[in-house]
């Protein structure tokens, strides 16, 4: 089957082929539209993350905090439990549904709040569960004599995350957070459900409308690898910056 | 504030809308999972074989399907797949075959994870009883993967289970199609989706409690 | 300076400290042994309020444990420990690791946190080494950095929990060497430990746990060594294992 | 690929007819695996006709899939509500038109927008998929106006969007409309309005290049037009209460397909709207 | 019976071994010794080509283990090898662990092996524990399990790496006198320990390897610990070390 690339030349409204491929100043070419969604897909995605690595930060962080006296889960440790288990055991996608069609008009609260927010929240919500779990993780993994030197020296339990526990956690969970990055890039398809104009979206309109599936579903497919791509290597700067001198992490194995 | 009303979910309506969708989502679910972790497991071996050409297959496989959404994943099969091959799947079947697919390149790098976490020591321990690759790998390095790596097998089992409703880019009938159609059908839509948050959850919610349970019995084991 | 009085503790149902008294005072080297799982760990770490417990008492230079109102960071700051596993942190640097906690925790200047910290980095014998990472140094030499830094916040007592014991054995040796002189200039000490060669060398008072929290001896080291048939059939038990090969 | 598809037919022992799941009085589902509707009931007849005997099989379609599936061979024959357009001709067959579509808008009763002119600075919403997206754009470009639009992943979707106030007109082809509007809650809270955006032939689908395939279903839709199958089929899905809530569309059929039925075509919708 | 000749290995660039001979004769007790990462693991591993080297030749039982033809797996049956961490077969309960290669490698019966199995055990003195699994054993128990697993494979020669150093202290006794006990009924072993009271008594000879792998001395017991002064001054200083405290 022979490929036709032309079609993302042609503007989409009468499906000419445009000299000027991107449409500048005419009418949009399918070229212009797939970046347009490339687009919304990256801010969709960047938006989500911020608020699911602070979110998620503070709730996993909030569940390694210690036992009281009695062995028991604080409050606070119990309540990042609930926000965990709540957000990360409905599909994503029916998450973001109740987000744009139920909350705005359940909660009027939400009635105005911009489409691509809903959309952020459920998106990031979601994601902020697995984050926190791999903050937990990553936490949990450091040796409990970290906690008990940084305790030691006099810091309080603020100031033992803040210069013990957090650093090293971090960069421990370098790794899944990478993977979670990209993940939330490619989640970030189902926004298309609600009326987010975004690459998947991008491939069902154009390959309907232009009849040329096979090169629109790779171009889209190509984007979302390359996206990746992008992800992956940021992150493994960021590793990389951070790594510690010296430091290897144990791999549990033996001699 | 909008008054919600769920009297429209009766016993019929989810036998009739519902049910199943839910058959046709745990079906999906453990079909997945079992040919996942096949292939999976298959995959992680070749990429720790140590052959260059079969590492460097699995792992080009592997990171192509984790860097692209399921989603798309799905209209390939679902689409363009037959096209070229001129051998139609219906919704159903490609739904089967895209899950296993997809799901073989995180399966496998679970199994991946969890042949690395065996101490170095063991794997010396069995050859140094005489045992051959095949040998170790089968009664030393794979039962240990395996338990070790339960509960992370189990966790990503919830997680496809979740991931069975995006089928409705292809229209296959799940279990939130169900309640999607009974919502628009009935006129409360809403409602619906409400109700089927609800009911995903206390399936994930009381699996992932299993987990936690199956993780502390092992953890007393080991 | 330490009075543990009467405390006992539980994990869950099992108890794992069963009445242990215990007084040190200025000056002290207190060696505290026993068996694996015994509660030594345990008992040195309600000291410095790391582990909480449910019944009995500590004071530490007058202050009380228990007490809810006590400002507990700044009482452990005045404690310095050492951990089996040194315990450094990984991403700071040696000097950072010395002057963190004087910085964040008793509030003084950066200069004047690095004067001290290299003071006591010198005192042990790794100035060398001063802007390497934790992770770049040997056990020994991270365990005597471990030591440099409790002793740069000043403490009036420290705590050691088996400071040896994760050390490949060439290595044990200069840190013992190192307690020994802590020991020698008149350091109050409450260690945790095996080596008896160092208990017989410094300690003032030998006490030994048995598994179940309880303590069976509490006597001087001459007593402890010399006088092997006046000893808790218990202890002789231990000791004979131990010093077997 | 078969192109031969009464043989396939005949060899396999079934046909896949593809259906649509909310495109009420054309095609939908009632639940439970069944479909139903006016196009559904003409396919079925037909199927009865022309492949008397094989077991027909149900595949739900949406307005993004449809096409490649009947061009991969999937569905056999697509019996939803899909327009009838040049491009699509490349890819596939049409059937005679069998119904005649007015794309125009649907608005609350409340709302004060009469035309397209009063859509200006409001929220349009439509339907991932299907040709009112490129005829908004169109018009949008044409008329000079703004509008924002938004994207239901279903009819149902985009229909939830203009009940909850979050978009303030729905574009689509005005049987779909009616269809949502009777079957909702309060049917009296909406109204269709304004001037008809495009004019477009609905028709069953079938695979291109396959000659005998499209013969047979147009022949018995030619017979049907004659003998007034289709003026009672008509009847009963439009102009009569149908399930599942028994309520009517109550749409009289328009001038263009009223000419058809005397004029049997498969004209393209550029056809009509030169 | 091992034969081990001008062998040299490289992890990349880094040599870990530097043209190492030993020869081990039927009945002998060969001890090494030497610093942390000087390839004392290392060594013991290749004669179980365990690890690969890239110069020398060595002969287990007269067969080349460089030879690309040699049946690898049938050799290592012939070895048997305990480790540092035991490397018990945690998801096998103990008499599996003891059984599993016997009949997979050896293809014996599992009544056979059985048998075999539980003989080792009882002579390590733990057939109480039979089925029990390795988590629920203490780490001396487990070390003397998995020299039971070693014997119930008939070796023709023994390798110890460190079995002793991952035990808590008091545990070290019971699985040294196994080991002693072994070496007197005239098992052909080669162990790597620092426990010189072992070497003491039981070695027949004793190599110091230093860092880089280069083996420094290689003679009796009594020449290595009688006559100090004989000795190369790393193998003195090391000693001095060990030995100190
Ligand atoms: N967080 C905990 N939860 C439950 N039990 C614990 C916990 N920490 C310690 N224990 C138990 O308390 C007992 C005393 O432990 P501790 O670490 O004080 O012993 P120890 O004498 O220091 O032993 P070792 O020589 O092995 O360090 C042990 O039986 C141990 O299993
Ligand atoms: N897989 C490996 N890759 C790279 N270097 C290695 C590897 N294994 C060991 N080494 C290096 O080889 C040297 C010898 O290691 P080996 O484990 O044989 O030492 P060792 O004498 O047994 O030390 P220890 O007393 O700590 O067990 C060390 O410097 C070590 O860092
Ligand atoms: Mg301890
Ligand atoms: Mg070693």
């Amino acid at each position: 089957m022979a490929l036709d690339w032309s079609i993302f030349c042609a503007d989409t409204i009468e499906r000419q082929v445009q000299a000027n491929c991107l449409g500048f100043g005419r009418d949009q070419t399918y070229l212009g539209w797939l970046i347009e969604a490339w687009g919304q897909t990256v801010l969709v995605a960047v938006l989500s993350l911020c608020v699911a690595l602070v979110i998620g930060t503070v709730i996993g962080v909030l569940r390694t905090l210690p036992n009281n006296v009695h062995g028991h889960p604080s409050r606070l440790a119990r309540l990042a439990n609930v926000w965990v288990e709540f957000f990360r055991n409905i599909p994503l996608l029916v998450q973001v549904i109740l987000w744009y069609h139920v909350v705005p008009v359940v909660f009027p609260v939400f009635a105005d709040t911009p489409k691509l927010l809903l959309v952020v929240m459920g998106l990031g919500f979601f994601t902020s569960s697995r984050i926190a779990e791999q903050v937990r993780t990553g936490i949990q993994a450091l040796p409990r004599g970290q906690r008990y030197a940084g305790m030691a020296l006099g810091f309080s339990t603020w100031q033992t995350y803040r210069y013990v526990l957090l650093p090293m956690a971090f960069r421990i969970i370098v790794p899944p957070l990478t993977s979670e990055s990209m993940n939330i890039f490619k989640n970030s398809s189902v926004a298309f459900a609600v009326s987010i104009t975004e690459l998947t979206f991008f491939a069902q309109q154009a390959g309907e409308e232009t009849s040329r599936g096979i090169e629109v579903y790779l171009a889209v497919t190509l984007l979302y690898v390359i996206s990746a791509f992008a992800i992956n290597r940021i992150m493994a700067a960021i590793e990389k910056r951070v790594r510690v001198p010296g430091f290897v992490a144990s791999t549990g194995g033996g001699h | 504030m909008m008054v919600l009303d769920f009297s429209f979910f009766t016993w019929d309506v989810f036998r009739s809308y519902v049910l199943g969708g839910l058959w046709f989502s745990l079906a999906l679910t453990v079909i997945a999972t079992l040919g996942g972790i096949f292939f999976g497991t298959l995959l992680a071996l070749m990429r720790l074989s140590g052959i260059k050409s079969l590492e460097m297959v699995a792992a080009v496989y592997v990171n192509g399907m984790r860097s692209i959404p399921l989603l798309m994943v799905l209209l390939w099969f679902f689409l363009l797949v037959p096209l070229v091959t001129g051998h139609p799947i219906g919704a159903e079947g490609s739904a089967v075959i895209t899950f296993i697919a997809f799901e073989a390149a995180y399966f496998s790098e679970i199994m991946r994870a969890g042949i690395q976490s065996i101490p170095r020591g063991q794997v010396f321990a069995g050859y140094a009883m005489g045992m051959s690759y095949a040998q170790n790998m089968k009664f030393v390095i794979l039962p240990q993967a395996f338990r070790n790596m339960l509960p992370v097998l189990m966790t990503q089992t919830i997680i496809l289970f979740q991931d069975t409703s995006l089928v409705y880019i292809i229209t296959a009938h799940d279990l939130l199609h169900g309640f999607t159609v009974a919502g628009n059908n009935l006129s409360h839509p809403r409602e619906a989706y409400i109700l089927a948050a609800l009911l995903y959850f206390v399936i994930c919610y009381s699996l992932s409690n299993a987990v936690k349970r199956l993780q502390q019995k092992i953890a007393i084991i080991r | 300076m330490i009075e543990i009085k009467e405390v006992s503790k539980w994990y869950g149902p099992v108890q794992v400290l069963n009445h242990c008294s215990v007084s040190i005072n200025k000056g002290d080297v207190v060696v505290v042994c026993g068996p694996s799982g015994s509660g030594k760990s345990t008992l040195i770490k309600t000291v410095n309020a790391l582990e909480p417990f449910q019944q009995g008492e500590i004071f530490v230079d007058g202050v009380p444990l228990h007490d809810p109102k006590t400002n507990l960071p700044k009482l452990r700051s005045r404690v310095g420990m050492v951990f089996q596993h040194f315990e450094l942190f990984p991403h700071l640097s040696v000097t950072e690791n010395l002057t963190i906690a004087q910085v964040k925790v008793l509030g003084r200047s950066l200069d004047e946190a690095k004067a001290r910290g290299l003071k006591m980095l010198d005192r042990v014998g790794l100035m060398a080494h001063k802007d390497k990472f934790p992770g770049q140094l040997s056990g020994g030499q991270q365990q005597r950095v471990a030591i440099a830094r409790a002793l740069s916040m000043d403490p009036i007592v420290m705590l050691f929990d088996e400071p040896t014991s994760a050390l490949d054995p060439e290595m044990v040796g200069e840190v013992l060497d190192v307690m020994v002189n802590l020991a020698k200039e008149g350091m109050t000490m409450m260690v945790v430990t095996h080596e008896m060669g160092f208990a017989r060398k410094v300690a003032s008072r030998v006490i030994f746990i048995d598994v179940g929290g309880r303590i069976l001896e509490d006597c001087s080291k001459d007593d402890f060594f010399g006088n092997l048939e006046a000893r808790q059939p218990r202890t002789k038990d231990f000791l004979n294992k131990i010093l077997a090969h | 690929q078969a192109n031969d598809t009464l043989a396939k037919i005949k060899s396999s022992g079934k046909v896949v007819m593809g259906v649509r799941e909310s495109s009420p009085p054309l095609s939908y589902t009632l639940g439970d695996g069944k479909y139903t509707g006016y196009h559904v009931e003409l396919c079925q007849n037909i199927l009865k006709s022309i492949a008397p005997g094989a077991a027909v099989e149900y595949t739900p379609v949406t307005s993004a899939n449809r096409i490649p599936l009947v061009q991969n061979g999937t569905v056999d024959i697509e019996c939803g509500s899909t327009t009838n357009n040049a491009t699509r001709q490349k890819d596939v067959s049409f059937a005679l038109t069998t119904y005649v579509t007015e794309v125009r808008t649907a608005v609350k009763s409340t709302s004060k927008i009469k035309s397209i002119a009063d859509l200006e600075g409001k929220t349009v919403a439509t339907t991932t998929g299907t040709t009112s997206v490129a005829l908004l754009r169109k018009h949008k470009r044409g008329a000079d106006i703004k509008f924002t639009e938004v994207y239901g992943k279903d009819h149902a979707d985009s229909f939830l969007l203009l009940e909850s106030g979050r978009a303030d007109a729905f574009v689509m082809d005005d049987n779909l409309l009616a269809g949502l509007i009777a079957g909702s809650k309060n049917p009296k809270d909406f109204v269709i309005v304004g001037e008809t955006l495009n004019v477009e032939p609905i028709a069953i689908m079938v695979r291109k290049d396959d000659p005998a395939f499209k013969k047979a279903v147009d022949d018995y839709i030619r017979a049907a037009i004659k003998s007034g199958e289709l003026n009672k089929l008509y009847t009963k899905w439009f102009l009569s209460p149908i399930p599942p809530k028994n309520t009517s569309v109550n749409l009289a059929m328009g001038s263009v397909l009223a000419g058809l039925m005397k004029n049997p075509s498969d004209a393209p919708a550029e056809e009509f709207n030169k």
